[in-house]
């Protein structure tokens, strides 16, 4: 049962590293990142069977965080979209070399 | 005053030095956005002599003083029962002064930069603290919950300080890069914290230490676990090659933020990183050793090239940022006492001139983001030769020149090195140094050895009152430790005892 | 005299105020206002002058070890000590320093027209650098002072140099930092063998010497810091530094450079390398190899030096030549090599810091150092010319100057072992004829053809002030060393017999390693 | 010093209980007092006439008694320290005389160089050999300095060149006197610095100062090999002191390698300080020297230090046969080589020049075989008569540059070409020089004949020897020997003639200005040319003396006998090794025989010469022929030069062109730039991977994480 979840939690996990390597949709690729997170309270559930209670709570904390980063993230592309009126990152490129 | 972590409220006393900085921030957050400050700061418009949001950083400098006066006191504590997601021992205290020292040099160098960009003083001041708190968490923090935690808190704050100049395309550019790389990362660290919780069945440190060393840990979880926490932190201490952020957010963000996140949010990542290295996976150093020993190398050669062929400044200085990054790395591959102790030694005096350099450019660029490409420094060392003669040993000191702390910061990472017989990881140590004299000198020979095409453009420069004070505090400091470094590193050296016994640190051999 | 200096507690402290005069004067310089700069400098330097030369009596000569030593802990957990002393070996570098500095300084005065006070705010702490290096008995001190000597040169050139003066700057300072680095890793290792052997770590040069090293360790060691030396002196083929710092520096840059800089290098092959690592010192791979590129340098800079135009350039090449000769004569590793090259150090020191000098004073006088713009000088300046001609044969070590005390002694030296390369060493001897005279002949004799040139003033007295010293010391030095020998003999005795000393057995463990392939001597690159 | 010297001087006076020094030190002091005099005064006139010259024009020295005093001074500090310091050698000389003096007596001033392995000590060496020395020095010496103060009366820079000739008196007194080789090669190259000074002592002229330059880079070549005999004796013996290390060489193997590498490197030294084959060079050009000059130090004194050198170290030669063999044969052939040189010059200057490189040739000849003394005889006649030769020519080239000078006509007043029956202006120079020329062409009973035939006899007496080494080489040295010297009496009478007789070719206007040197400058030929008559005769050997050409009672084989203890060690070594030497030449005949051949041949030859040349119609120089044929090559010197620049100069400047360009600029600085370059290369590079795309950035920490990942799973 264990290693099936964590079979899914990994590849809930790259799905959505791979989802923020294709995708140039800010939102989009946050939302991968999203994914991440969820991939990785999955496994914390999993594991938290066998090894007590901690893991449960950690969920709470990183769903608490995730929430929090929502939050900050989407108001900073938000400020983005009114500089440059896009949320496609190939766009971005004020920064670099 | 003892501490008994079974009683829940001890916390409190533990945490202090936060729960100060917390409080004092959202004080900040609820004075700034009372009708007068806002209102006075719209009518200035933002000019010079508007000194609206200073009694904020005032404010805030406060409440860093409250922080540091607790963390003085925590000095006096001990710590009795059951290890706890706490720690209070003088490892996390000594790297809370450094954060403190970053927070108080970071804002005392804002000032002029938060009227003359019109940013808003209450939030801004309170996000530096916020994020402080988070960093001391961070350091603090024994539990790898409590280090997430930390971390999130940190970071979320340094996000939104590095878009905060809405006005500024960059800023928000930059802000954005930050944030989406970060929470990428972080998804690495989580994934990895819940590996090692699976492996050991718990998020304590002290008891994944004990539980990997006893063998109750499985191993085919532990190894992804611990790549992926390094990771997790290497993406925060922007080692190669997760380093991409470091220039750009360098480069975007208001330039004291960049200061100040340069010196402390390396530090706490750094801090925080050793402490669950050497404590929770000390038994398997021989599985994490080569990574990180490719890591500092690859980072020290890599950064120190790249460094070579910047022409910003802002953008020098964070390429040169991460080289340093490379250097410290290598206290953490040899891990052992000397080499952690060097490690908080160099945090400590790396805090000092990176933003005392920082806060040169700063003014060098009128508290704007203007003039910030090396060739703007021409003559600027004769037409403001203090100025000059302090940024020269901000630069000497980064490259790690006799006679300043940075100096003795090398030094001791190098004897730290040693103890673990790290040669060759030294030799390409002192050999990225010799590469990074080449842009650090650079930077001395444009202001001081060029002749200026146009005359009298450094005349206008102003240094306000509060950066006077940081730039003599750190130049004083850098010099006295440069030249008289017992004291600190006494205190540096004593700061690790009780940190635990490392022994991984012995078997270190070449990769 | 001696006592004299005894009721003073002379010995007790002069080592200290040699190195902290000169930072005091660091001070009084930058509150002097612009004009008087310069005279605050030349006086204090020339306090620190009169100063040192009480160590010509109170040094014990008869002692062999390092005396008037003095030891204050600085950094105690890492075993670093403020630790002075001097010794035969440094004694005449100690005093070269001071009278070069103060020489310099004076004969800056016209040169440094603009930005007076940091010039010479920066001429002192280089003194006071140097000096340091010298009297160091800490390793850890020692490279603080090495380094330190790095900056306020580097500024000198890059500040107040020609055209180029940037390029030649960063190049003098990257190629030295380099070697200075790796030998900074080298000093940690011998203090990270010292603290496994004692228990805490040690930077005392006098307790590193205690360390057992083994051969492959000593010949890493010995590779580390013979790259720093060997960039410093310079050793061919890490010279091209040399030329561009000298053309690019103003006067007294160079006059410091090729006085005194240079011998940090061959003073720490002295006082480190063998005395440190006296079976890596005298492996046949390395004396050779050390032996070849002194012979090559000797030979191979004389040539480049003679088809130079710019006098300043030749002038430099021929200081890797004569720098040549010091390493021959060190790794003859024999007394009269020893004393040969310490005394090439000194000479060299007085008659190309001379040198440098007179080119300077001549590039005021015609703003430029094209050899091919000047001819017949001698007979408008003939002062000025019979002062040059005396330098040039000191400096091309003409029997009855200085130059040739000490070059006698090296190839007598080096010939004891090693007869070729000691005979092709003496080639040298005519090929410093080759490119010395041509360039006195064109710069000094020759038709007076141009006007400029018949403009040209003969030296002032400021100037002669400058010279005649200079002037005196070589032929003195030429014709009555004994003093100089019987001061530096018990000290290079001790370096000789510690070398001597390493046991046979260590060196037949090395050779076996060698012989095993196990080793690559890296010790110059 | 003064007293440290007198001190000095009797503190260790019992070395040799019975020869009493009077103050030597004051010999080698007095003309470095009289140099620091006249170099006082020779800086304080050259800044007044620097000034004129800053002006524009030149000091004007006016006449006589209106002089500066920088002038008059140096007329009387410049010989007077010379006469003293002859007058004291004299003193020395006559004592040592009375007694009998085995041992050589050190006097020990001062520890010049100590090291605790290798001592020399500032000492002099005072025997039979340095005390002859001193006494040519400072006697043929003092004779120039009066010669010059009438011939350099003119000039500018007389303090200057009284100062530099005090100057080469001191070291050559160092280079005699000293009792060690370093302080002999100290005087060694001392005296060549002053050739240098005085070879360009109008040093305005470019050829001149390059003329200089040349003499004292070709010397070096020879100091090389001095220095690396002094190298290789100190490895033999631990010492260069003369008398411990000449007492300790009895000890070696006759013939051995290391012996035979040390005389063959002093001699390089000798050779190119005497100039003879290959360093012969520098010589000729080295006449570009005032007169005076090429009299004291390129024909009395410093160009026979290398004969000297050879007599020295006698005990080393006589147990290298090679090496002697060596000598000889260079000597020899430099005889000839030059003698043939000699024959088409026409530069009165440049004729002399060869004709003391072919004399040289010849002591280096003596000495070669083991003729030791007669080496240092010939020495010393030639000293007098090429002395005289050359104070003659300075007298004829004194009158000839006024007089041209005076007409303003540019010819070049030392081409005999331009000059022709000067005997009716000059008559005490016309007769003095005969002197000298039949001194030098070996005429009995002048003194050549006797040095010159000792040494010809010498060489077929040395290849006849018992055990000789190569005794067909020594046959054929003695037949070019013979030979040379008909040359040499045939380009002497050429000079003579072109110069002294015929008609006159200076012009008519120019002829008015020719007159007889004054005294100051006629005296010192005078003596010269007494010395030059009668100075064969302290050396005449016992077979010659029985017969009438020994002269009698006048003279003595007084030499040998007084050199004996300089060279007897040199002579047992000989003798015990190649037995006693021949009493018959080559082709028959014993040495009386031989010497009236060789006087008949050399006056037939002088008569003949005289006829064939005055017959012949010598035209000015500005209207000679090209020459062609041979004696274009002789006349251009077998372009001995030319061929030396091709293959040695030019390539050194081409190699040290390469050096600097190819791998200085491009190789190691190419290197060393490169590795700059090269990291911003890479560091450019490098950021070309920070693209601004966060794409990218997530990309290169996703395979970041792949391979640690990797790394620590696998």
């Amino acid at each position: 049962m264990i290693n099936e979840a964590l079979v899914l939690s990994s590849l809930l996990f790259v799905l959505g590293t791979f989802g923020v390597l294709v995708r140039r949709n800010a939102i989009i690729m946050f939302l991968c990142i999203e994914l991440q997170l969820n991939a990785v309270n999955l496994a914390f559930i999993a594991f938290s069977r066998l090894m007590g209670i901690d893991g449960q709570v950690f969920v709470f904390f990183v769903m608490t965080v995730a929430a929090a980063e929502a939050a900050v993230g989407l108001a900073i592309i938000i400020s983005v979209f009114r500089h440059y009126e896009t949320v496609n990152v190939d766009n971005f490129k004020l920064l670099r070399w | 005053m003892t501490i008994d972590f079974s009683r829940q409220l001890h916390y409190v006393w533990a945490l202090l030095p936060e729960i100060i900085l917390c409080v004092s921030g959202m004080v900040i957050l609820v004075v700034g956005v009372s009708g007068r400050y806002r209102h006075a700061h719209m009518a200035a418009g933002g000019s010079i002599e508007s000194k609206s949001g200073d009694d904020l950083g005032w404010l805030a400098l406060l409440g860093l003083l409250g922080a540091a006066m607790a963390n003085a006191w925590l000095y006096s504590v001990t710590e009795v029962g059951e290890s706890s997601m706490i720690a209070v021992d003088r490892f996390r205290l000594f790297s809370n002064w450094i954060f403190l020292l970053a927070a108080v040099l970071g804002i005392l160098i804002s000032f002029a930069y938060v009227y003359r960009q019109r940013l808003q003083a209450g939030e801004f001041y309170a996000l530096i603290l916020f994020a402080t708190a988070g960093m001391m968490f961070m350091v603090g923090a024994r539990d790898l919950i409590v280090v997430f935690l930390g971390l999130e808190v940190m970071s979320i704050a340094v996000y939104t300080l590095t878009a905060f100049n809405r006005r500024d395309r960059k800023s928000a550019e930059g802000g954005l890069k930050y944030f989406l790389l970060g929470a990428f990362s972080t998804g690495f660290l989580l994934y990895g914290i819940a590996l090692v919780y699976g492996a050991t069945g718990s998020t304590n440190v002290a008891v994944i230490g004990e539980a990997i060393s006893n063998g109750e840990a499985s191993m085919g979880l532990l190894s992804p676990a611990v790549a992926l926490l390094t990771i997790g932190f290497a993406f925060k201490v922007s080692a190669i090659p997760f380093h991409m952020w470091t220039p750009d957010v360098y480069e975007g963000a208001p330039a004291p933020v960049t200061a100040w996140m340069s010196a402390a949010v390396k530090a706490a990542a750094f801090v925080a990183f050793l402490r669950v290295f050497m404590v929770g996976f000390d038994a398997i150093y021989a599985l994490w050793y080569p990574i990180l020993w490719w890591l500092a190398a690859i980072t020290m050669v890599g950064a120190n090239l790249i460094a070579l062929v910047q022409t910003n400044i802002k953008r020098m200085l964070a390429y040169s940022s991460i080289a340093h990054t490379g250097y410290l790395l290598v206290a953490i591959a040899a891990a052992n006492e000397t080499a952690a102790a060097g490690m908080l030694f160099y945090l400590l005096v790396y805090t000092l001139m990176n933003m005392g350099a920082f806060a040169i450019v700063m003014s060098v660029s009128h508290h704007s983001e203007e003039r910030l490409y090396i060739d703007d420094y021409v003559g600027f060392g004769w037409s403001q030769p203090l100025l000059g003669v302090f940024l020269t040993v901000f630069l000497l000191s980064l490259a790690g020149f006799p006679g300043t702390g940075g100096f003795m910061g090398k030094i001791y990472l190098l004897l730290g090195a040693a103890e673990s017989d790290l040669w060759i990881l030294s030799v390409i140590l002192v050999l990225t140094t010799v590469v990074s004299y080449w842009y650090y000198l650079r930077v001395a020979w444009v202001m001081w050895m060029k002749d200026p095409e146009t005359e009298g453009q450094h005349n206008r420069i102003i240094v306000p009152f509060p950066m006077r004070f940081a730039l003599l505090a750190s130049v004083g400091l850098i010099l006295y430790v440069g030249i008289f470094p017992s004291a600190a590193l006494e205190f540096a050296r004593t700061s690790i005892e009780g940190l635990g016994t490392f022994g991984g640190g012995l078997i270190g051999q070449g990769p | 005299m001696t006592a004299l200096l005894d009721s003073i507690g002379y010995s007790g402290w002069v080592l200290h105020t040699l190195i902290w005069m000169p930072i005091l004067g660091i001070g009084l310089v930058l509150w002097a206002d612009e004009q008087r700069a310069k005279y605050v400098a030349f006086w204090w330097s020339a306090v620190v002058l009169i100063l040192s030369l009480g160590l010509w009596w109170a040094f014990d000569p008869t002692v062999g070890g390092i005396q008037m030593e003095s030891a204050t802990p600085w950094i105690k957990s890492w075993g670093v000590s403020y630790a002075l002393g001097i010794d035969g070996i440094s004694l005449f570098m100690v005093m070269l320093t001071t009278f070069s500095a103060s020489i310099s300084i004076l004969a800056s005065f016209n040169y440094i027209q603009n930005r007076q006070r940091p010039f010479y705010a920066l001429m002192l702490m280089l003194e006071a650098g140097v000096v340091g290096v010298f009297l160091a008995t800490d390793l850890f001190l020692f490279y603080v002072f090495f380094e330190l000597t790095l900056v306020p040169m580097y500024f000198i050139v890059g500040i107040w140099g020609g055209a180029r003066r940037i390029y030649a700057a960063i190049k003098f300072f990257l190629y030295t930092a380099l070697g200075s680095l790796l030998m900074l890793v080298g000093i940690l290792y011998l203090v990270y063998r010292a603290k496994t052997l004692l228990g805490a770590p040690t930077f005392a040069y006098a307790e590193l010497l205690q360390v057992p090293l083994s051969g492959t360790e000593q010949l890493w060691l010995f590779g580390a810091f013979a790259l720093a030396f060997s960039v410093k002196i310079p050793v061919f083929p890490l010279h091209t530094w040399l030329p561009d710092a000298h053309v690019e520096a103003p006067t007294s840059g160079s006059v410091i450079l090729a006085a005194v800089l240079l011998k940090i290098g061959t003073y720490g092959f002295l006082r480190f390398l063998l005395p440190l690592f006296p079976v890596a010192a005298q492996h046949p791979v390395v004396v050779n190899t050390m032996l070849v590129l002194a012979v090559i340098g000797i030979i191979y800079t004389a040539c480049v030096a003679a088809v130079q135009s710019d006098a300043k350039k030749l002038v430099a090449y021929t200081s890797v030549a004569h720098m040549g000769f010091v390493v021959l004569g060190i790794f003859a590793l024999n007394v009269n090599g020893l004393q040969g090259g310490l005394v090439v150090m000194i000479s060299h020191g007085i008659s190309t810091g001379a040198l440098f000098l007179l080119l300077g004073m001549l590039s005021e006088r015609r703003h430029t150092r094209e050899i091919e713009e000047f001819g017949g000088i001698a007979r408008v300046a003939p002062w000025f010319a019979t002062a040059f001609v005396v330098t040039a044969l000191a400096s091309i070590g003409l029997p009855g100057t200085s130059g040739f005390v000490g070059e006698f002694l090296v190839l007598l030296g080096a010939f004891e072992d090693h007869k070729g390369l000691a005979l092709t060493a003496t080639l040298g001897v005519i090929l410093s004829a080759y490119y010395m005279l041509p360039m006195v002949q064109r710069i000094f004799f020759n038709p007076l053809e141009k006007q400029e040139n018949r403009e040209i003033r003969d030296l002032s007295k400021r100037e002669i002030v400058i010279l005649a010293p200079l002037c005196a010391l070589m032929i003195w030095i030429g014709w009555n060393p004994t003093p100089l020998l019987e001061r530096m003999e018990p000290s290079v005795r001790a370096v000789i017999e510690r070398v001597e000393g390493a046991t046979i057995e260590a060196r037949a463990r090395v050779e076996d390693e060698v012989n095993e392939g196990q080793i690559v001597d890296d010790g110059q690159e | 010093m003064h007293t440290a010297l007198v001190e000095g001087g009797q503190a260790t006076v019992d070395t040799a209980a019975q020869f009493e020094p009077f103050f030597p030190g004051l010999i080698i002091l007095l003309p470095l007092i009289g140099f620091l005099i006249n170099g006082a005064l020779a800086l304080k006139h050259a800044r007044v006439s620097a000034a004129a010259v800053r002006l524009g024009g030149e000091l004007d020295l006016g006449e006589g008694d209106h002089r500066p005093e920088t002038h008059t001074l140096p007329s009387y500090v410049g010989p007077g320290v010379m006469l003293a310091a002859f007058l004291i050698a004299s003193v020395n000389f006559i004592r040592m005389l009375s007694v009998e003096l085995h041992e050589p007596h050190v006097i020990e001033y001062w520890t010049w160089i100590a090291t605790g392995t290798f001592t020399v000590d500032a000492a002099i060496q005072l025997d039979q050999l340095s005390i002859l020395m001193t006494m040519i020095v400072t006697g043929v010496g003092f004779l120039i300095h009066v010669f010059s103060v009438g011939y350099m009366s003119d000039d500018g820079g007389y303090p200057r060149y009284f100062s530099y000739l005090n100057l080469f008196i001191f070291f050559m007194l160092v280079l005699v006197m000293g009792a060690s080789y370093p302080l002999m090669f100290v005087g060694w190259e001392g005296v060549g610095l002053c050739s240098y000074l005085l070879i360009g002592f109008w040093f305005s002229d470019r050829e001149k100062s390059d003329a200089g330059k040349k003499a004292f880079i070709v010397n070096r070549i020879g100091d090389f090999g001095f220095l690396i005999a002094m190298f290789l004796l100190f490895g033999m013996f631990g010492t260069l002191d003369f008398v411990p290390l000449f007492s300790e060489a009895d000890n070696l193997e006759y013939g051995g390698s290391l012996v035979t590498a040390v005389t063959l490197f002093l001699f390089l030294g000798a050779a190119g300080k005497s100039a003879q084959i290959p360093l012969y060079v520098w010589l000729p050009d080295a006449m570009a020297g005032p007169t005076p000059v090429s009299a004291l130090i390129h024909a009395a004194t410093m160009v026979t230090a290398g004969v000297y050198l050879v007599v020295r170290s006698s005990v080393l030669y006589a147990l290298s046969p090679i090496a002697s063999a060596t000598v000889a044969g260079v000597g020899v052939f430099t005889a000839l080589f030059a003698a043939t040189i000699a024959l088409k010059q026409n530069d009165i200057k440049k004729v002399l020049a060869y004709s003391t490189v072919s004399q040289l040739g010849y002591m280096f000849l003596g000495v070669g075989v083991g003729a030791y003394a007669t080496g240092i005889f010939h020495l010393i006649t030639h000293a007098f008569f090429k002395a005289l030769l050359f104070l003659g020519a300075g007298a004829v080239i004194h009158s000839m540059h006024r007089s041209l000078h005076r007409t303003n006509d540019h010819q070049d007043p030392q081409d005999m070409r331009n000059m022709g029956g000067l005997k009716a202006f000059m008559p005490i120079t016309w007769g003095t020089m005969w002197v000298a020329t039949f001194a030098i062409a070996g005429i009995w009973p002048f003194a050549g004949f006797f040095s010159k035939d000792e040494i010809i006899w010498q060489t077929a007496a040395f290849g006849g020897a018992a055990r000789a080494p190569y005794p067909a080489l020594y046959q054929v040295y003695w037949v070019i020997a013979l030979g040379t010297a008909i040359l040499t009496a045939f380009y002497m009478t050429r000079m003579m003639v072109m110069t002294f007789h015929g008609s006159n070719r200076t012009g008519v206007e120019e002829a008015k200005h020719l007159y007889e040197a004054p005294p100051v400058m006629w005296l010192p030929l005078m003596a010269l040319a007494v010395l030059s008559v009668v100075g064969g005769w302290i050396n005449v050997p016992e077979a010659l003396r029985e017969t009438f050409i020994g002269l009698g009672p006048l003279t003595s084989e007084w030499l040998h006998r007084w050199l004996e203890p300089v060279t007897e060690q040199a002579h047992h070594i000989q003798e015990f090794n190649l037995g006693e030497v021949a009493e018959q030449a080559p082709f028959g005949g014993g040495e009386v025989t031989w010497a009236v051949i060789s006087t008949v041949l050399a006056l037939a030859t002088v008569l003949t010469s005289f006829h064939l040349v005055i017959r012949k119609n010598v035209r000015a120089a500005a209207e000679d022929p090209e020459l062609s044929g041979f004696s274009k090559v002789l006349y251009h010197k077998w372009y001995v030069d030319e061929v030396y620049d091709r293959l040695i100069v030019q390539p050194l400047i081409r190699t040290s062109r390469f050096c600097w360009r190819v791998i200085d600029a491009r190789v190691i600085d190419g290197i060393v730039n490169g590795v700059g370059w090269a990291a911003r290369g890479v560091g450019f590079i490098v950021s070309m991977f920070q693209t601004g795309t966060v794409n990218t950035y997530a990309l290169v920490l996703t395979i970041g994480a792949l391979i640690i990942l990797g790394v620590s799973v696998f």
